[in-house]
């Protein structure tokens, strides 16, 4: 078979669309699994966390007239308060916590949240300017946003600072002392419940920066978290729970998946071909593609 | 089941009986129909949830599974109700084997993923597979049951047929619980390794469990199916799983009568809320169908922070306490006298 | 010759690089009651779960009756006739005190998921049988009046007791105690050297992890020391009591 | 205990099979109408209408809806009522979930409605044609699919007010005869909307010698559509047809504009929402869809017999709630509209309102309803205007 111009333009396309795609799941895995490692809870608010940061930049930006980078920040800083609070007022006043009831108190919060966003910002979808031109160029044929380089740019930024923050600094070490042993960290003075606190809000921040990042493309409303969050998971667990590079390999993967599925395969089941994916991945190499077996026998329920 | 069991059990007859006494609306009575089916696989869920301790975000996929063999056997091929509702048990068995087996193996949130995946697989094939499903368009005409000659046609009658099966879907789980499984099932949620160490195969019961749980859901489904006499992939999504597990939790996950408490209570939920909208309106509160989900959420939060055992275990401390305080009385009263 | 119930044979297990259990050999005669001393993270707990199967060994092997049983999940190996308990106290908190004996019976009961539902004759006559034979080991502990109690109110002794009894229910041939009289005061200890030494009485052999030396010394027959996850001597009591690598090891260089 | 349980499951069907025996609900209900009909003062007319008010994917079609029916039932009600008769409007949401829809059908049986307006979605009316075309209560559904009406022989009650999806097809399809396109690719969304219309797509496309080269779908919940448009593109379409009636639907043209592809895109009249094209920002420019005139009620000429209505509509409409009106609220009122017609003529007998309104013709606007025993919907391919979107706004397309 001869592969022409066309062949290579598209394979490109439904590159990039993958990664676009992937990056956003990438940033929601890397979310559960710093909750996750700290708590060894999966959050299903994550996706909440999302939304919110797209809905805030948009409040933010469309309506108050906050220049970009004001707003980026404000809108991180709000969502990052709502992760705290989240801790602060449900995981953290738990007294008996059991993973199956924190799971479904994540649940009840992802609910509640979800209310709360319907109310505040209404049903309609809502779009978000470009943060630069959304005039696309071309690169061998395929047509890329400057928006998509904007995403995979930050997605790098991102996954840079945060092996930065966990290798180099002293909370970041302590937060993964508390993954690997609780009870040793906590003797040996650090302050558990304060690192779980840490990993709410970094967790909901990195959410909110994946909701500002993507809004301009896919025009965010309040009901769109579910779908986040599940695919979100699914890349945590490909990736290897608790690993949050593997996360960012396995969500970009997955994106490129469902990007090919829907250009080679069929776009009726492009959803339920990367779902497949995560089942093979799931069943064949439960640890994750990216995770030693031994690292995924430490958590359990 | 021990003697509480059946006290309970006699009573939730006996306002079962009652209930399309009180209601003349078909309406009401049709309201408590479809509680029965999310009853229903809600008992079966709570076994898995409560007493295996595993997660499961896929039970309306097996929902789904009981509908649409039913749906489709019938309408395309003319075949009975009974025998095809038999098929979609038959058919869930299968697929929770398949997914179960290699998911539950595996420990920690494995299943939840598994079931999760499963669940969303199946929803967008029942969109996609038009020419099986309908498609979103959904398969219509399906008939009605009928139950040795009588035509299950009416709220009535298919609310007295449902809650019988819930009465017997209820029976099979309070009698297992109580039996030699149940106890290998409530050691493994006390501590596995204490269950494994004396024998018992947690695995394999955990698997068993989750298929007999999703045969409970496809049942619920076949009934959904004939009641209605209409399906689309709507009801089966990922969301109904999640309120599934929601009503369980709701009601208390440790116990079956918690299961039938949070399935009937948010069930009626969203009735009461449009019930009482006039009486938001006299506290100056004017309360619209969009808070429903903000409702959802905050008594579920309410319910999973302040009772954990849920409504029933809430219910049962509430009793014990009162029961105290009279023996204390009574004490008293004895001895001042 | 006395048979061998339980040999091990270059017993290795390692963490990641931290070495548990090394080349570790050793045997258990049937009948006996053998004691496994040394200091705390000497690998002791870790032999009982590569013993009953919740650790699978690196290398060597674990034989019982002389047929490997490496490979085994806990399940299969409690089917052999292991039973165990454990140092942080096991019971099944959320049932009755008879109830918990009741489970110790699956081995010796068949009822299966469906049967369970609807509950035929047969399963209401083994149903009986579970009660009765639970009601024995009951009083065989001396727990007779408690047994509607919720075994998570018991004390912390009487709880041990019960998680004995319910090993003994399964009718095992190799108990295997892991710390039964850590945190127990003296008369619960006493209590419970009885119990061991009446388990004993009645066939069952006994490999027991315990700190409380004079518990040890008065009950074994043979006592082993382990140390860095190897044995350094092994004997009856009187000899371990004089063995210098004993003292060193206990003591320190 | 097995005793025990073959006691209970025997008295739980014997209690089915005496409280069906009884049997007496007809005759009470009956009784209920002859004390109504003793009754001096003119009673309420009590209709049930219900929406997608709430929901995922569909808040945009209920809002419109259940605003339009608020408004003009206090409009009637101002104006004296029907015929002295108060007008009574039990509001139900659906959430666009179809078991909710049944139920909702049910209350409102329950409580003796004379006729049902709504649902919203095509998925919804299917779900609820059987409850009511038990209960012999006529409903005015307010979803597109053609389907929902046809058999008539089997769908007595069922009316609906939205222009049939054929013609919307057929519309386009005779456009694209006239500008010679044949090939076009078509994308669909995967709710009972879009797969109906997916569905017409196919079948007309031989009558109009319409050649389908891509044939592809969008779930509700998707955010990017470039795969399929680019399936599309290597397709050689000439042109696209885009086809649903959730707000997935603006990034079509986003993503046509982001992929340059300067092919034109047709929509459905799904896209009856000045909202939606306001999601798709400056992409949606030439968008071209058949729609009712009511979005383009300031353009058609003076002496256009439904101007009247429509304008009075809009305004009243834009007026009362501060935004856009959309053919969905105009289909809600279409379908109010002809339950009042029926109500004024025949008073609330459902059999007769029934019989009334298949030979209601009168202008709504949706169009001119010509109702028919074998039409229930009574709109042809004249109901509809080329539509397109010039600056954020629609306007009629030059009659070719």
């Amino acid at each position: 078979m001869e592969i022409t111009n066309q062949d290579f333009s598209n394979l490109l396309q439904y590159i990039f669309m993958g990664i676009q795609r992937g990056s956003i799941y990438a940033l929601a895995a890397m979310g559960f699994n710093i909750i996750y490692n700290s708590t060894g809870v999966i959050n299903f608010a994550q996706g909440e966390f999302v939304v919110y940061g797209g809905l805030m930049m948009v409040s933010l930006t469309m309506t108050m007239n906050l220049p970009v980078p004001v707003a980026f920040f404000f809108t991180v800083l709000f969502v990052m308060l709502i992760g705290i609070l989240m801790e602060r007022l449900t995981i953290n006043t738990v007294k008996s916590p059991t993973v199956l009831r924190l799971v479904i108190i994540t649940i009840g919060v992802s609910i509640f949240l979800e209310g709360i966003a319907m109310v505040s910002w209404g049903k309609n979808s809502h779009v978000l300017r470009h943060f630069s031109s959304s005039e696309t160029f071309e690169v061998f044929g395929a047509m890329i946003l400057p928006q998509t380089l904007w995403i995979i740019g930050i997605l790098v930024f991102i996954a840079l600072g945060f092996i930065l923050f966990f290798n180099y600094t002293m909370t970041g070490k302590c937060m993964r002392a508390c993954s690997i042993n609780r009870d040793a960290a906590r003797l040996v003075g650090i302050n558990d419940r304060k690192m779980v606190m840490i990993s709410f809000a970094l967790s909901a921040g990195i959410g909110a920066i994946a909701g500002i990042i993507i809004t301009p493309i896919i025009q965010m409303d309040y009901g769109r978290g579910t779908m986040l969050a599940i695919k979100g998971f699914g890349a945590a667990v490909v990736g290897g729970l608790g690993n949050s590079v593997g996360a960012i390999f396995a969500g970009i993967l997955i994106g490129i998946i469902e990007a090919f599925g829907a250009g080679y395969i069929s776009s009726h089941y492009m959803d339920a071909i990367a779902l497949f994916f995560m089942l093979i991945v799931l069943f064949v190499k439960p640890s994750g593609i990216f995770g030693s077996s031994e690292a995924s026998k430490l958590k359990e329920f | 089941m021990v003697i509480r069991d059946y006290i309970f059990l006699g009573i939730f007859l006996l306002v079962m009986a009652c209930v399309p006494l009180l209601l003349k609306n078909d309406y009401y009575i049709s309201i408590f129909v479809f509680a029965s089916f999310n009853c229903l696989a809600c008992i079966g869920l709570s076994l898995l949830l409560g007493y295996a301790g595993q997660i499961s975000l896929g039970h309306a996929a097996f929902i789904g599974i009981g509908a649409y063999t039913s749906g489709y056997l019938t309408t395309q091929f003319a075949w009975s109700p009974w025998i095809t509702m038999f098929i979609g048990v038959v058919i869930s068995i299968i697929i929770a084997i398949a997914v179960g087996v290699p998911s539950l193996k595996l420990r920690g949130h494995y299943l939840a993923m598994a079931t999760l995946g499963f669940g969303a697989i199946l929803y967008i094939v029942a969109v996609a597979a038009v020419d099986i499903t309908g498609g979103p368009a959904g398969l219509n005409n399906i008939p009605p049951l009928n139950l040795f000659g009588l035509i299950l046609d009416s709220d009535k009658k298919f609310f007295f047929f449902s809650w019988s099966v819930v009465v017997i879907g209820l029976l099979f789980a309070l009698n297992l619980i109580n039996s030699r499984v149940g106890r290998g099932l409530r050691a493994l949620h006390g501590s596995e390794d204490a269950a494994n160490s004396i024998g018992i195969n947690t695995s394999s019961y955990k698997i068993q469990i989750f298929i007999f749980s999703a045969v409970f859901s496809s049942i619920a489904g076949s009934l959904y199916a004939h009641y209605v006499t209409y399906i689309d992939p709507g009801p089966f999504g990922i969301m109904h799983s999640v309120l599934l597990m929601t009503m369980v939790a709701v009601g208390g996950m440790h116990k079956i009568w918690g299961a039938v408490i949070g399935s009937l209570l948010l069930s009626l939920l969203p009735e009461f809320l449009s019930f009482s909208t006039g009486y938001f309106k006299t506290f100056g509160i004017e309360y619209k169908p969009d808070y429903d989900t903000l409702v959802y959420g905050i008594i579920l939060l309410s319910i999973m922070l302040f009772l954990p055992e849920g409504l029933y275990g809430g219910f049962s401390s509430a009793f014990r306490a009162v029961k105290n305080i009279v023996k204390r009385n009574g004490k008293k009263a004895k001895s001042s006298s | 010759m006395v048979e061998t119930i339980l040999e091990y044979q270059e017993l290795q297990k390692n963490f990641g690089g931290v070495v548990a259990v090394n080349k570790l050999n050793m045997t258990v005669d049937i009948g006996s009651i053998t004691s496994i001393i040394g200091p705390n993270g000497a690998g002791k707990t870790t032999i009982f779960n590569l013993t009953t199967g919740f650790l699978s060994p690196t290398a060597g092997n674990i034989k019982f009756f002389g047929n490997s049983i490496n490979q085994l999940k806990p399940h299969n190996i409690a089917s052999l006739g292991i039973a165990r308990t454990f140092q942080n106290v096991q019971v099944f908190d959320n049932m009755s005190v008879l109830e918990n004996i009741m489970v110790g019976r699956h081995l010796r009961s068949k009822s299966g998921i469906l049967s369970s539902t609807i509950i035929p004759p047969f399963l209401r006559k083994e149903e009986k049988h579970i009660k009765r034979e639970a009601e024995k080991w009951l009083e065989f502990i001396g727990m007779a009046d408690d047994s509607q109690i919720s075994a998570g109110s018991l004390p912390l002794g009487k709880q041990r007791m019960l998680e004995i009894a319910r090993a003994l229910a399964m009718e095992p041939k190799l108990i295997l105690f892991d710390e039964p009289a850590s945190g127990l005061n003296a008369r619960e200890t006493l209590a419970i050297g009885e119990l061991i030494g009446k388990i004993k009485e009645s066939g069952v052999t006994v490999v027991l992890v315990e700190h409380d030396m004079e518990l040890i010394m008065d009950i074994s027959d043979i006592v082993a020391v382990i140390n860095f996850g190897t044995r350094i001597a092994m004997g009856t009591p009187a000899e371990i009591q004089i063995n210098e690598d004993v003292i060193t090891a206990y003591l320190g260089d | 205990m097995k005793k025990n349980l073959v006691i209970i499951i025997l008295a739980a069907f014997c209690m089915v099979f005496v409280s069906c025996s009884k049997k007496e609900e007809p005759v009470k209900e009956e009784v209920k109408q002859e004390e109504v009909k003793k009754e001096e003062v003119k009673k309420d007319y009590v209709v049930g209408a219900f929406f997608a008010i709430t929901g995922k994917f569909a808040s945009l079609l209920g809002e419109p809806e259940r605003n339009t029916v608020e408004m003009m039932v206090k409009q009637v009600n101002e104006a004296g009522g029907i015929n002295g008769h108060k007008l009574v409007v039990h509001m139900e949401d659906t959430q666009g979930d179809n078991s909710r829809a049944v139920k909702a059908a049910k209350k409102f049986i329950g409580m003796g409605v004379c006729a049902i307006v709504g649902p919203s979605r095509s998925g919804s009316s299917m779900a609820v044609i059987p409850v009511v075309q038990k209960a012999k209560i006529p409903l005015i559904s307010c979803a597109a699919a053609e389907s929902i009406v046809v058999p008539v022989a089997e769908r007595k009650y069922i009316f609906k007010t939205p222009q049939k999806d054929s013609d919307a097809v057929r519309k386009i399809y005779g456009r694209l005869n006239k500008k010679g396109v044949t090939d076009v690719g078509i994308i669909t969304g995967t709710t009972g909307f879009g797969n109906a219309g997916r569905g017409q797509l196919k079948t007309l496309a031989g009558e109009y010698k319409i050649n389908i080269v891509a044939d592809e779908t969008y779930s509700p919940a998707d955010t990017d559509m470039t795969a399929q448009l680019v399936k599309i593109k290597n397709a050689g379409a000439k042109a696209v047809i885009n086809w649903s009636i959730v707000p997935a639907q603006s990034i079509v043209p986003k993503n046509m504009k982001q992929l340059k592809m300067d092919i034109p895109l047709y929509q459905s009249h799904g896209f009856g929402n000045i909202k939606y094209a306001k999601l798709a920002g400056d992409a949606a420019e030439g968008i071209m869809f058949p729609g009712g005139r009511l979005l383009v009620a300031k353009q058609l000429i003076h002496h256009h017999p439904q101007r009247p209505l429509l304008m009075k509509y809009k305004e009243d409409y834009e007026s009362t709630y501060n935004e856009d009106a959309s053919t969905f609220g105009g289909h809600a009122y279409d379908a109010l509209l002809i339950v009042i017609n029926a109500l004024k003529a025949v008073g609330d007998d459902p059999e007769k309102i029934r019989d009334h309104i298949e030979t209601q013709n009168f202008f709504g606007t949706g169009g001119n309803f010509k109702f028919t025993p074998e039409d229930h919907n009574g709109l042809n391919t004249r109901a509809f205007d080329m539509i397109t979107v010039s600056f954020g706004e629609f306007k009629i397309l030059g009659e070719w």
